[in-house]
């Protein structure tokens, strides 16, 4: 259940101003979701523009130009246009199930983005067991591709989906593991916890503060992230050049805007989440030099974060619109010959850390 | 139909992964390398701005646009009706269609054009022996509407 | 198993009786087929049991409708058969002309028709190149590939009018001469090029994921790929060393130095490396080219009316995809009586299967983008 | 979209309410307009072109339109990039009808407005894509640059913009007449009005030719100087492999039956013959796979390359033509076989019979399997122990062969000139 738990403000008067406290929890929990809801499918339109741009440049072109300054419209005219445009299921569909999907693979990134503080008292909710919540939630996503790929009716959608279960499956573990290891070092499987631990100068951060062994499990957590976002390279389910488009290679208007959409949602997600486990969350870079800090300390923190989640966002951009794909059974080896093994190790390492 | 596996020994496994361990990192990162220059880079960047750099674009002078007839400033034309680009042409797009002048010579009477089907070779322009009609470099052509591209070239009759 | 009826084309008896093979259409639309081909693929989970290619999605009965064109006529329509490297056809169709008409090039001439079909093969490499990387699926390699082609095409537009149907050669020679600007033009786009190589090389050659994907895949033997008929990079790839430049030599090549790129394992990625070793003695003929260009007429004397004297003739030609082969019948007339156009992409699709075998659907995609095949080619 | 057509019936009988649909208009039109996903869907040049514009020189992209959509139903444009051919049309109606609308076609390039280079003479070409979906926009080039492709892009924005809930977008009309012969409708309409203009003229003609007797026109058309180009012989280029009379011996010494086809079988003809044409040899059946399993394996020849199998139909017979060559040795040569058309057949039937048979050599040369089909194909001729005879280009129900001499289809156009 989320339990607005962290006292802030707007809670506290909330609170102040309904008597009864069912109520008053209630009335937190909505203002929370349309919050979250808010930012996210806010940002979307926002990263898709960003995507555009990023991969224009990239390529020595320049992306949308036209509408808006620089096309900043572009995004929005998108998404207006699916709304607008006709829904159909395809013939042996399974109907319910094949618009039950796109429902679905939104409600995993909103469940995640519940337990990420964004700044001392900006958390809808703070589990205990943020941690293992996490890794729990974020495997629904892998059903609502499974299941469209399957009600399609399409022999390249089923292929995508089953691609993508056997990918989801694996890379959860090292998804896992790389968690694990931030909480063992933490100490709590709390996600604020997880932030306060890494106060101080940014060699705080875990992704500095243990040598080597934060980044290497830093790396590992990219790695394992960009498949868990099936995202090129490791977009096998979507894999355009092979399965026309994987998954939702039968979706139209607005149940494929839901996907394209989800994509970058969970975009965020994951952004947060390494920016909240490696990258100090929303405590903004300290240098340990005291003129500096206190101009770097006026800046709010939930920004810091923001700024974070933006560098990820951009450092996946930078290798999706850089790397080929692998082939499935090399992504596959990839996990269990390469990630795995060195996972486990690093856990180990971890833990002897720890211990001296 | 598997491909048969070739047997290795452990060793050359062990090696063989390591190695790869290594240089794989650094081929993936030299790649990155190429897309990080570029993105950083907007000098790069080449593309040219179709309808805002409309004044700027100009076609080379053997561009094959439209077909035209060659005309001075009274619209008179050089052509003769002699048919040459007519039977040059390999799908029929050009009509020489003929007429009789006041003193009863065969002139040409219009020149039908049909840009529809036209393959934009060139082959009429070296049929003519006259210099009467050239490719422009006109390429903003589409239409709504297939009948809009049937173009009467002349705007005179013919001389004779 | 054995009862159920295989669709046309399929053709092997089943081998795992344990697994329920299906079968998937890729194609005719498919972003992955390099046009309307489609591919019949018989699967096994995605381990490709079979792969039976169907054509004439873009049968444009070129070879019907040439009956009734004349010669000239018929030189625009080589150009939408190969129409990455039309100007490449138009030579060879030229070729056999000249023949048949018993007349020759003159000297400019003949490095006119080099140097533009050099340009024509380093832009069909490139767009191998672009291809090869989308298919691979890195979008990124797909722009890079196509940035340094527009420049060629941008010359390509000065120098014969058009973009892609150029229709420029004629029997003798050429329409027109080159421009004043064509050989600065040319000497600072191989300047850059060179330069731009060094990154793509760098983007894709030694990445390991594309070494992955593309070593001991698709492997062509050396006998397999002469029974097949197959030319060009997938032939040197494999290891012979045909190249009709160099063995059976047309234009000037016989007076150019040059070398002919070979690889002897047959598989995906050295098919890659034989085209971009291909882009780089393209540049050394084009630097050759520059400093020898003479002056003098650019074509023989046109006849009035082309009619070759009664025979068959036969040409040779080495586009970027392998041998393209004409045989024109003539009788009498201004008419061919037929004909026929050999292209490389046909025989090299052929082996397609051979190579495929055994493999995933993700590796027939690289395959069938290192054999690099134009369908309108094939269908013709 | 069946709620939203709705709304201008309610609204616009409300005050104030026609600008609540004027701006809803403007809305869904500004989006649509300016967020066109194509289709990746392309079959020969004009594909090309239609990449090139979405590559980094010219970028379709700043018009947002870089997003192509592999799969028909994410998509709102179907760019027609290519030649339509009838085995292709039904799957290209097939994706159109799968495009979610409101949906745009763009006929892109001359072959989709017109058959364009293919429009005559021609059996498989669709002549007009707008016989198949309708089109927005067409395009005319061949193929079009992509900036004309762009100008096609905004000629359709402009057509969207126009468009509103009070006539909401509609599936077009699909015209049931390919693109005519116009130059022959042209000529014909002219013709007639000629008739009438000589009529209406004959008599100023006459009263001209009486008042000005000798006239002759001051204007004299100038022919354009041509340059002059010296006169040149064909060179061939010097001798491959084994020459044509070595080859020949060879083959005489073991098939005495085999004949040169269009040369003097003497020793001096034979060396004469000019070094870039192949000799070409008169085999009959029987001796056919043999003659080519020895010239395979005999380590003289060694012809292990099949360059093409192809056919040539003279009225009266057909001549198959094997074309061979050494890879390491670099000589050619060409086995002609030579095919009476069979006679038993009844004269309405033999356009759609097998005039022919001869042994297929598969079994030597894998290559030869589709050369085979494509002449079964498009000739008619039987090969015996062929594997897998089907049509390879036309469809399967496709009547009749269509590079016989004598082959007449519906679809064909006579060129007019």
């Amino acid at each position: 259940m989320m339990i607005p738990s962290v006292p802030h403000p707007l809670g506290d008067w909330v609170r102040q101003m309904i008597p009864i406290p069912e109520l008053a929890f209630l009335a937190n929990a909505l203002i929370c979701i349309i919050a979250i809801c808010a930012v996210a499918i806010g940002s979307a339109p926002i990263l898709i523009y960003m995507e555009r741009k990023v991969c224009a440049h990239i390529q020595c072109r320049l992306g949308p130009m036209r509408l808006g300054y620089r096309g900043t419209l572009q995004t929005i005219a998108d998404v207006m246009k699916l709304l607008f445009k006709e829904v159909y299921a395809p013939s042996g569909a399974d109907k319910f199930v094949f618009y039950l999907a796109p429902m679905i693979v939104l409600v995993a990134p909103f469940l995640v983005l519940a337990m990420i503080p964004f700044d001392h008292n900006l958390q809808v909710s703070n589990l205990s067991v943020g941690i293992p919540f996490v890794i729990a939630v974020n495997g629904f996503g892998i059903l609502a591709i499974l299941i469209g790929g399957w009600a399609s009716n399409n022999k390249y959608s089923l292929l995508g989906a089953l691609r993508s279960g056997a990918q989801m499956i694996s890379y959860e573990i090292s998804f896992a593991l790389v968690l694990l290891f931030v909480v063992m070092v933490s100490g709590s499987a709390s996600l604020m916890e997880i932030t306060l631990s890494q106060s101080g100068t940014i060699l705080d951060w875990w992704i500095f503060k243990i040598p080597v062994l934060g980044f290497l499990a830093f790396i590992m957590f990219f790695i394992s992230s960009i498949a868990e976002l099936n995202r090129a390279p490791f977009d096998i389910a979507e894999a355009e050049q092979e399965l026309t488009g994987g998954y939702h290679t039968e979706y139209n208007g607005t149940a494929f805007a839901m996907f394209y959409l989800a994509e970058y949602i969970n975009l965020i997600t994951i952004s947060s989440l390494a920016s909240t486990c490696f990258l100090g969350g929303f405590f903004p870079p300290l240098i340990g030099v005291e003129a500096v800090d206190t101009i770097l300390l006026k800046v709010p923190g939930f920004l810091w974060f923001a700024g974070k989640v933006v560098l990820m966002i951009w450092a996946y951009m930078m290798v999706r619109w850089t790397f080929v794909r692998p082939r499935v059974d090399q992504l596959m080896a990839l996990e269990w010959k390469f990630l795995l093994p060195f996972n486990l190790l690093l856990l180990a390492l971890g833990a002897v850390y720890i211990a001296f | 139909m598997k491909q048969p596996e070739i047997p290795i020994s452990p060793s050359k496994y062990i090696k063989r992964y390591l190695k790869r361990c290594i240089t794989g990192p650094i081929s993936l990162l030299m790649g990155l390398s190429v897309t990080l220059r570029y993105f950083f880079n907007p000098k790069r960047i080449i593309t040219e701005q179709y309808p805002e750099n409309k004044k700027t674009l100009k076609m080379h002078p053997r561009y094959r646009g439209c077909l035209e007839l060659i005309e001075d400033e009274n619209d008179e034309n050089l052509c003769t009706a002699c048919g040459l680009c007519e039977k040059a042409c390999p799908n029929a797009s050009i009509n020489i269609l003929k007429t009789k002048n006041i003193a009863g010579k065969k002139v040409l009477g219009q020149y039908l054009f049909h840009l529809g089907s036209c393959t934009q070779c060139g082959l009429c322009i070296e049929a003519c022996p006259f210099g009467a009609i050239r490719m422009n470099q006109e390429f903003e052509l589409s239409s709504e509407s297939v009948d809009s591209f049937d173009l009467i070239l002349n705007k005179k009759e013919g001389r004779g | 198993m054995s009862s159920r009826k295989l669709p046309p084309g399929f053709r092997e008896e089943v081998l795992d009786s344990d697994t329920e093979e299906y079968f998937v259409n890729m194609g005719p639309q498919h972003p992955s087929t390099h046009g309307a081909l489609r591919l019949a693929l018989r699967l096994d989970g995605e381990t490709i049991v079979e792969v039976v290619p169907h054509f004439g999605y873009i049968h444009r009965g070129i070879e019907k409708q040439a009956e009734s064109m004349n010669y000239l006529q018929y030189i625009m329509l080589s150009d939408r058969q190969d129409y990455l490297t039309a100007i490449q056809n138009n030579w060879g169709i030229c070729l056999a002309f000249e023949k048949g008409l018993g007349i020759g090039v003159p000297e400019r001439g003949e490095f006119i028709r080099v140097m533009l079909a050099e340009l024509g093969r380093i832009a069909s490499h490139l767009v191998f190149y672009a291809c090869f990387g989308g298919d691979l699926g890195g979008q990124t390699a797909l722009l890079f590939g196509f940035k340094e082609r527009e420049m060629i095409h941008d010359i390509l537009d000065e120098v014969t009018g058009s973009r892609l149907t150029t229709n420029f050669f004629r029997p003798g020679g050429s329409v027109h001469d080159i421009p004043d600007t064509f050989i600065p033009r040319v000497t600072s786009f191989l300047e850059h090029l060179e330069k731009s190589m060094v990154d793509y090389e760098r983007f894709l050659s030694k990445n390991i994921i594309v070494l992955e994907r593309t070593k001991g895949i698709g492997i062509l033997s050396k006998e397999d790929a002469i029974a097949y008929g197959c030319s060009g990079p997938v032939l040197r790839a494999s290891g012979v060393s045909y190249d009709v430049r160099k063995n059976d030599p047309y234009g000037i090549y016989d007076q150019l130095d040059f070398d002919v790129p070979i690889t002897y394992r047959g598989d995906t990625y050295d098919r890659y490396v034989v085209r971009i070793a291909e882009i780089h003695e393209s540049i050394k003929i084009l630097r050759q080219c520059i400093k020898l260009f003479p002056e003098g007429p650019y074509r023989s004397k046109e006849k009035p009316s082309i009619r070759l004297n009664p025979g068959s003739y036969y040409s040779a030609t080495e586009t970027a995809k392998g041998l393209y082969a004409t045989y024109v019948v003539a009788a009498s007339g201004d008419k061919p009586y037929r004909i026929h156009t050999r292209g490389p992409s046909f025989a090299n699709l052929a082996a397609l299967n051979n190579m495929a075998r055994g493999h995933k659907i993700s590796d027939l995609v690289s395959i069938l983008s290192t054999i690099d095949p134009v369908i309108p080619e094939i269908d013709r | 979209m069946g709620i939203m057509n709705a709304v201008p019936g309610i609204l616009d009988p409300i005050p104030g309410g026609k600008h609540l649909v004027n701006m809803l208009d403007y809305v869904t039109n500004w989006a649509r307009a300016n967020s066109l996903w194509p289709l990746t869907y392309g079959t020969s040049c004009c594909a090309i072109e239609m990449m090139s514009s979405s590559m980094a020189r010219y970028d379709i992209a700043r018009f947002g339109s870089e997003v192509f959509r592999a799969s028909p139903r994410q998509a709102d444009l179907f760019i027609i990039a290519g030649t339509i051919t009838e085995k292709m049309a039904p799957a290209l109606q097939m994706l159109w009808e799968q495009i979610p609308g409101p949906k745009y076609a763009i006929a892109m390039g001359a072959c989709t407005i017109s058959g364009g280079p293919f429009m005559y003479d021609n059996y498989s070409v669709i002549r007009g894509a707008n016989t198949l979906i309708p089109v927005d926009v067409f395009i005319p080039g061949c193929p079009p640059r992509p900036e004309a492709l762009f100008h096609g892009l905004l000629t359709l924005r402009d057509k969207i913009l126009s468009e509103t809930f009070r006539d909401p977008w509609k599936e077009g009309i699909v015209i049931d007449k390919p693109y005519p012969d116009r130059w022959s409708e042209a000529t014909k309409a002219w013709e007639e009005l000629e008739k009438i203009k000589d009529e209406e003229m004959a008599e100023a003609r006459l009263k001209f030719k009486e008042e000005q007797p000798g006239y002759k026109s001051p204007y004299k058309a100038l022919r354009v100087a041509k340059e002059v180009f010296p006169e040149i012989p064909h060179q061939p280029k010097p001798l491959i492999g084994l020459p044509a009379n070595t080859i020949f011996s060879i083959i005489k010494k073991n098939f005495p039956s085999v004949s040169p086809f269009d040369n003097d079988p003497s020793e001096p003809a034979l060396m004469a013959r000019p070094s870039d044409m192949p000799l070409d040899v008169l085999v009959s059946k029987e001796e056919y796979v043999d003659l080519i399993q020895f010239l395979k394996e005999d380590p003289r020849t060694h012809l292990d390359y099949l360059i093409d199998v192809t056919a040539v139909d003279w009225i009266g017979h057909f001549d198959v033509i094997t074309q061979l060559m050494s890879i390491e040795k670099g000589h050619k040569l060409f086995i002609r076989l030579s095919l009476p058309k069979d006679d038993s057949i009844p004269e309405e039937n033999r356009a759609t019979s097998l005039l022919a048979a001869m042994p297929s050599i598969y079994h030597l040369y894998p290559a030869a399997e589709w050369k085979e089909r494509e002449v079964f194909d498009m000739f008619g001729i039987h090969f015996e122990n062929h594997p897998d005879e089907r049509r390879l280009f036309v469809d399967e129900d496709f009547k009749g062969y269509p590079l016989r001499k004598d082959f007449t289809h519906p679809h064909i156009l006579k060129r007019p000139v």
